[in-house]
């Protein structure tokens, strides 16, 4: 039953933010590569779930030959992934799982929190004061807390001053929170921030106030943590990095195998997070590296 | 008169008012007035405008509750104030005087508003339509029962208003400035339905300006001024030169006046209007009008008079016909160029097309000159319209407490005013009034027809639509006369012989054929 | 003479009749021709945009959101407005999937939502009936709250129930048009005859035309204004329903984000006037069909997303000028 | 006798005067008893509240809201709305970034901003004034395809510029007072001079009470709507600016993202009414302070994000009502 690929729908989260813009080029280029003619459309769920279910049922009228899903929801996807696998289509999931996809690939959202945290930890000596700045609860977002949170809980020195402060994971609500934070805590050690747009929005906030007694790392190793942290004078001083670019490129290359009849050795792939800092920058391939 | 109907008279009233007052902040509207009405009884209720009449019976139709210590009684027994539902359960209906309509609803539906036939809650439309029809025609009109009131005009919705205080079961309605908007054919078929009224019994609360259809109807007259109550005449006790002191204070000596000189056929034309049409209801309208003439434009309810006005004041778009101001022609699209030009407009319609109710009556009476007063930089002069407002206020004799007071705060003849000296800052050389005197009471129409005719000896060029004939023959020169959208025809006072009332309602019913 | 008269009245009264039915019938027909050159212009360039399997999930896609714009109809009918639906659907279906896991009694789940989805449209109601305050400002504040309480309801996570006992709703057909679809209509159906053919209709269409004067003529104004959020609320508690029952899950957070704006742009697309008092229940559905059309059209299409938002806004646009030049013929300013 | 009644009624003019003044001033208060409340309030919760420090950072928080409700008030007041603001901010800012990239000319991205807002203010105001179509389904139309164009500008990516050359706009202060701060009460100082002092305010009050009267009094309607949507837009091309000043990065889609709410809210929240003609721009600039002090006053107080909505949507709704039971004493119905 071996069928070709021409047509690949995507559903991503939220189509505007760079991270997906790098997904979906990694989609596209594995794509090229296995038929110079594919035809792919990506769509943004807007993390709405019921705009995502629709989405699904328009790719299946659309008669594609795989859906690159990035869930919304990675429990309550599961309906519209069996009812696009029983119109014959091929699910592949990416960044988050999906349960049932056919494939699936994603950065290890647990480790990422740990390998952030864990630097904070040796560089604060394992005690202090920390603030984690929150975003929307998607999965993602939840399991990097939890990782963090799994490193801050073997070091009882350490008291976590705010952990349930939304900053929508964007420069502008991780300025507007981090202010006001400062204005509530005197003193801060170090700061986990669950994306990097965040973490430079909180930076920005502690400039402004003059601020300068603790570091922060976060998550993504998108294009503007690199400048910071080549800059050498940032507060920010770790991303635990994922690879949008390949993640989302193997998970297509994944899933044209499973059309052509190719079953993978194993459906699940996680990708492990790179921790990258000032001194491993130069190694560091970022999202929108030409490749 | 029979034992039983004199037992009748003695017999409780049907309604008594005792002791009212209302003050709005620092205005007072009412200031301890009574009133008492008998069943049967057509109750005349005058006054100067601002006297209180509305207010009077909004209290009484619960649109206002009274201020403490006022009654009011039903038969007798104390009615609850201030809940329209109640009133009008204890059977009152009223004609308000600002009209209050549902403009996407139909004739039909709003008759019945709040008191639908209907079966199970569901709108029995059929019979709906069916009794306002049958309403309606007893009022005489000629649209249908279905037609959605905002394509009505004025004079129609004024007799969808009086149509619904017929369709409910009341014994005591209250018809507040009833006829302002209609012309005589229609205020005779009104007669008509208020004589039949009055034997059923039913009482009835009339207020109006026009002194003549006073002592046509009214059995009683009761007098307002300044808030407070003056006193009440029987139908013997009926005199003019009394009811104006009793209203105002004073006399009344010359109403009418004329004193501009008729137009001999040297004046030159001011504005010339050659086939006007609208491509709906108006149709190739044609004429001329002069320096110093005062042309009326009479012609039924409905007859397009105000379509006219609107298209001439490019208020809405002609398909064709042609303009010239002066002798020079001139194209007209919108109401900006209309008043550049020279030619301004009074609405009928003053609370929707007029008034900017929320703003102060010195800023409604500078809206049109504001530019003109600008200092540099287009800041507001506000002493210039503080100025203006005053001038207009004792030239137009306005009643208020503050020229910084709301226009919506103002009685109706005194909006009116407001909005005629609007019209009089734009200094215009032709001006369209339509029912300029709508509303308002004896001294000030006398003081508007002193002001028309200030303007034609000053060579204005005035067109005035009016419904109340005596007026039109008062004070106009010549009348054109609107039927079915066209123009019917010309009546002119020759030498010797006014300007005859028959030959206008000859024309615009169309019985001269 | 008079005979005469009357006959002739009569005929013009019928041929008046006639003509404004013709015309109100063309007003609430509204959109329908665009909607139609929209689908038209899909099919041309794809052409499985015509099929049967497509129709039906625009019509399903539509659904939820046709729902909520029944009940906004009311609302906007008024002079008012409802923010707080997309909050309202998100606790509504956060209760149905939380009911539904309860053994024996999951079927409770759709009714449990739509009494959820009635209080809070009642709690508006009366915050507007009877404190008089701005529609805009009680739903804003509502919309904020409700989603607070949605989110509350779950601890910020996916409440999941892949047994639903209620699924038919939302992934089942009678006949061969699905559940969604059918309830929709139905929406549809009773919110035109209580508009259109009861007292309680008049009303709201009085109400929104003059408020003063329908409370003048003895009309209970709060009452009729409860009775419009208390339906706006509710329906979007049976959107709640139909959501959870196509998805088998809740989230508080994510679900029903910014749907008011599709809600209203469908009443308002039908064209209904902000204003109040004027519009049809018909013109909303078809306002409706109109937005999933082009959601959909523009993925058979093969649209990038970015250029999906700029199409879409401005098909929004040229769609409402297309139609006020239409109506422009046989209207005056 | 003549003489003493106009003697009496100049005093009684005088005195009404004086006591309209008086209420209009109390109106314009308005919901400043209100924002004392909460900041007292909060400052018993966490005495760090009235800081110096925390207060600028309030002010500066509000800033961007204040500029785009300052514009939202000139629209609301002619009784539109425009929904497009935080698309076009978005957009706007996207310019901002990308011109300060320009290497020398990077100042330029300021004006660049404004510009490109007042382009887009202005295409919303020739489709509202002249082809006439409702302001809501316009902004609506643009809100989606001026949020794609932000997109497109920067193919989905976010824009940043560490070297921003006019970061001092959102990161420097003047005496101590940040120039956010200083740009925002400038531009209600200036607006409140527009809409009280000039021929134009009055203009744009007269087309909100009532459009057709302003019409028939030979204002050009339409032009007043251009200028209004025209400044809206301009605002929003300011607050973009701004934005980018502050973060040194613009992202077309998220950023703006439902900004038009908070902006209503901050206008209606401030008293002015939907229906257009009454209102004022302080009660905005008092709107903003709220909405502001909310959001900062509840996370000194610890509280988590959840009950922060739900907190923020019922203090929104009891600030107005508290608002209306004020003004209940002294006014009319
Ligand atoms: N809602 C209101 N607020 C403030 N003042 C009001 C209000 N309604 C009426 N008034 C004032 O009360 C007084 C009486 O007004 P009312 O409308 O009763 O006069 P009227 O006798 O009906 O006059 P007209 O003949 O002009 O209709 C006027 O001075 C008016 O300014
Ligand atoms: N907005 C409208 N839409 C549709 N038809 C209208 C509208 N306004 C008026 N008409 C129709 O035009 C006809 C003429 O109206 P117009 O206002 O010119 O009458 P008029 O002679 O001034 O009468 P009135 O004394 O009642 O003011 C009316 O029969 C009415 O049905
Ligand atoms: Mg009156
Ligand atoms: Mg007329």
């Amino acid at each position: 039953s071996a069928k070709d690929l021409n047509k690949v729908g995507i559903s991503v989260g939220l189509l505007g933010n760079p991270f997906f813009v790098a997904t979906i080029k990694g989609i596209e280029d594995a794509a090229k590569k296995i038929n110079p003619n594919v035809q792919v459309t990506s769509v943004s769920a807007d993390y709405d779930l019921n705009k995502q279910v629709s989405q699904v049922d328009s790719f299946i009228a659309a008669g594609v030959d795989v859906i690159m899903l990035n869930a919304v929801d990675a429990k309550a996807i599961a309906p519209a992934v069996k009812k696009a696998q029983a119109a014959g289509i091929v699910v592949a999931a990416f960044d988050v799982s999906a349960p049932g996809a056919d494939v699936t690939v994603m950065t290890n959202n647990v480790k990422a929190g740990e390998e952030a945290c864990q630097y904070l930890v040796d560089h604060t000596g394992g005690k202090g004061d920390y603030v984690i700045l929150n975003g929307p609860a998607s999965s993602s977002i939840l399991e990097r807390v939890k990782g963090c949170k799994d490193v801050l809980a073997k070091h009882p020195d350490i008291k976590v001053l705010s952990d349930d402060q939304n900053a929508e994971g964007s420069r502008d609500g991780g300025l507007k929170v981090f202010q006001s934070l400062l204005t509530r805590f005197d003193k801060i050690d170090a700061v986990f921030a669950i994306n990097d747009p965040t973490a430079i929005g909180a930076q920005l906030a502690a400039k402004q106030l003059n601020r300068s007694e603790f570091i922060f790392t976060a998550v993504d190793g998108a294009p503007d943590i690199e400048k910071e942290l080549a800059s050498g004078t940032s507060m920010i001083k770790a991303s635990a990095s994922q690879d949008p670019y390949v993640m989302a490129g193997q998970s297509l290359t994944m899933a044209a195998d499973l059309l052509a009849g190719k079953k993978p050795a194993e459906p699940t792939v996680l990708l492990d997070p790179k921790l990258i800092t000032a001194d491993n920058l130069k190694d560091y391939k970022g999202w929108t590296a030409a490749r | 008169m029979s034992a039983i109907a004199r037992i009748e008279t003695v017999r409780q009233p049907v309604l008594e008012m005792r002791h009212i007052s209302k003050t709005f902040g620092p205005i007072r509207a009412l200031h301890d007035v009574s009133l008492t009405v008998h069943a049967g009884e057509l109750h005349a209720l005058m006054g100067e405008n601002g006297a209180g009449k509305s207010t009077l019976m909004k209290v009484l139709s619960g649109a206002y509750r009274p201020d403490p210590g006022g009654e009011i009684l039903i038969d007798g027994m104390p009615a609850a104030t201030g809940d329209p539902i109640k009133a009008r359960a204890a059977g009152i209906a009223v004609i308000y005087q600002e009209l209050s309509l549902a403009p996407n609803l139909s004739v039909a539906q709003n008759i019945f508003l709040g008191n639908e036939p209907r079966r199970f809650g569901i709108v029995d439309r059929e019979q709906c339509n069916r009794r306002a029809s049958d309403i309606i025609a007893r009022l005489g009109v000629t649209f249908s029962a279905r037609t959605p009131v905002t394509n009505l005009s004025l004079g129609e919705r004024q007799l969808v208003e009086i149509a619904r205080a017929l369709s409910t079961n009341a014994r005591i309605i209250v018809m507040d400035e009833p006829t302002t908007s209609l012309t005589s054919r229609e205020t005779d078929r009104l007669f008509e339905v208020i004589a039949t009224l009055k034997s059923q019994g039913i009482a009835i609360i009339y207020i109006s300006h026009r002194m003549e259809e006073v002592y046509q109807l009214a059995d009683r007259v009761s007098v307002l001024r300044d808030s407070g109550y003056v006193g009440t005449l029987d139908r013997a006790d009926l005199n003019a030169s009394r009811l104006v002191s009793m209203m105002v204070g004073r006399d009344l000596s010359t109403f009418y006046k004329k004193d501009h000189r008729p137009p001999d056929s040297k004046r030159a034309v001011a504005l010339s209007v050659r086939g006007m049409s609208n491509g709906n209801l108006i149709k190739n309208c044609s004429f001329d009008l002069h320096k110093g003439e005062v042309l009326a434009l009479a012609g039924l309810v409905g007859s397009g008079r105000t379509e006219l006005a609107r298209l001439i004041f490019g208020a809405d778009r002609h398909i064709s016909g042609t303009l010239e101001l002066g002798g020079k022609p001139i194209s007209i699209g919108s109401p900006s160029e209309a008043l550049d030009a020279g030619i301004a407009y009074l609405t009928e319609d003053r609370k929707q097309l007029g008034l900017f109710l929320d703003m102060s009556i010195s800023d409604n009476i500078s809206m049109g000159v504001l530019a003109r007063d600008a200092k540099a930089g287009g800041l507001r002069d506000f002493a210039a319209a503080e100025k203006r407002a005053a001038k207009a206020m004792s030239d137009l004799s306005i009643r208020t407490s503050s020229v910084q007071a709301n226009a919506g705060s103002l009685s109706g003849g005194n909006q009116q005013k407001v909005l005629l000296a609007r019209l009089l800052e734009t200094e215009p050389q032709v001006v369209i009034l339509d029912e300029p005197t709508r509303g308002v009471d004896v001294g000030a129409k006398s003081e508007i027809y002193r002001l028309i005719d200030n303007l034609a000896k000053k060579g204005i060029a005035i067109l005035m639509i009016s419904s109340e004939l005596p007026e039109v023959i008062g004070i106009a020169d010549r009348v054109l006369v609107m039927r079915d959208g066209t123009i019917a025809g010309e009546v002119t006072a020759s030498e010797g012989e006014p300007l005859r009332q028959e030959a206008i309602m000859e024309l615009a019913t169309g019985a001269a054929q | 003479m008079t005979d005469k008269v009357a006959d002739t009245m009569k005929a013009d009264d019928r041929a008046l009749g006639r003509s404004t039915r013709w015309r109100t019938a063309i007003a609430a027909l509204g959109m329908l021709p665009i909607l139609i050159l929209l689908a038209v212009g899909f099919q041309f360039i794809n052409p499985r945009f015509f099929t049967q399997t497509n129709l039906l999930i625009v019509m399903q896609q539509s659904s939820i959101n046709i729902v909520l714009a029944a009940g906004m109809t009311f609302v906007i009918l008024t002079g008012g407005i409802d923010l707080s639906v997309g909050s309202i659907l998100a606790a509504s279906a956060m209760v149905a999937v939380m009911v539904s896991l309860v053994p024996d009694w999951g079927l409770l789940g759709v009714p449990a939502a739509i009494l959820v989805g009635l209080g809070f449209g009642v709690i508006n109601g009366l915050l507007i009936a009877y404190i008089k305050l701005p529609p805009f400002i009680v739903t804003l504040g509502s919309l904020t709250a409700v989603r607070g309480v949605a989110r509350l309801l779950g601890q910020d996570t996916t409440v999941f129930n892949s047994d639903l006992p209620f699924d038919f709703i939302g992934n089942g057909s009678l006949f061969g048009v699905p559940w969604l679809v059918i309830i929709a209509l139905a929406v549809v159906v009773l919110s035109w005859l209580v508009l259109k053919r009861t007292v309680l209709g008049t009303w709201i269409y009085a109400v929104g035309g003059n408020a003063e004067a329908a409370r003048l003529t003895g009309i209970k104004v709060p009452l009729v204004l409860l009775f419009v959020y208390g339906v706006s609320g509710l329906l979007a508690g049976l959107g709640g329903a139909m959501s959870a029952a196509r998805l088998y899950a809740a989230n508080g957070l994510q679900l029903g984000q910014s749907y008011e704006l599709d809600a209203i742009a469908a009443v308002i697309l039908g064209g209904t006037s902000f204003v109040g008092g004027v519009g049809s229940i018909w013109g909303t559905l078809i306002g409706g069909l109109i937005i999933a059309v082009l959601s959909n059209g523009l993925i058979l299409a093969g649209v990038s997303d970015i250029w999906q938002y700029i199409i879409k806004g401005l098909v929004i646009i040229v769609a409402v000028a297309l139609d006020r030049y239409r109506l422009q013929a046989g209207a005056r300013t």
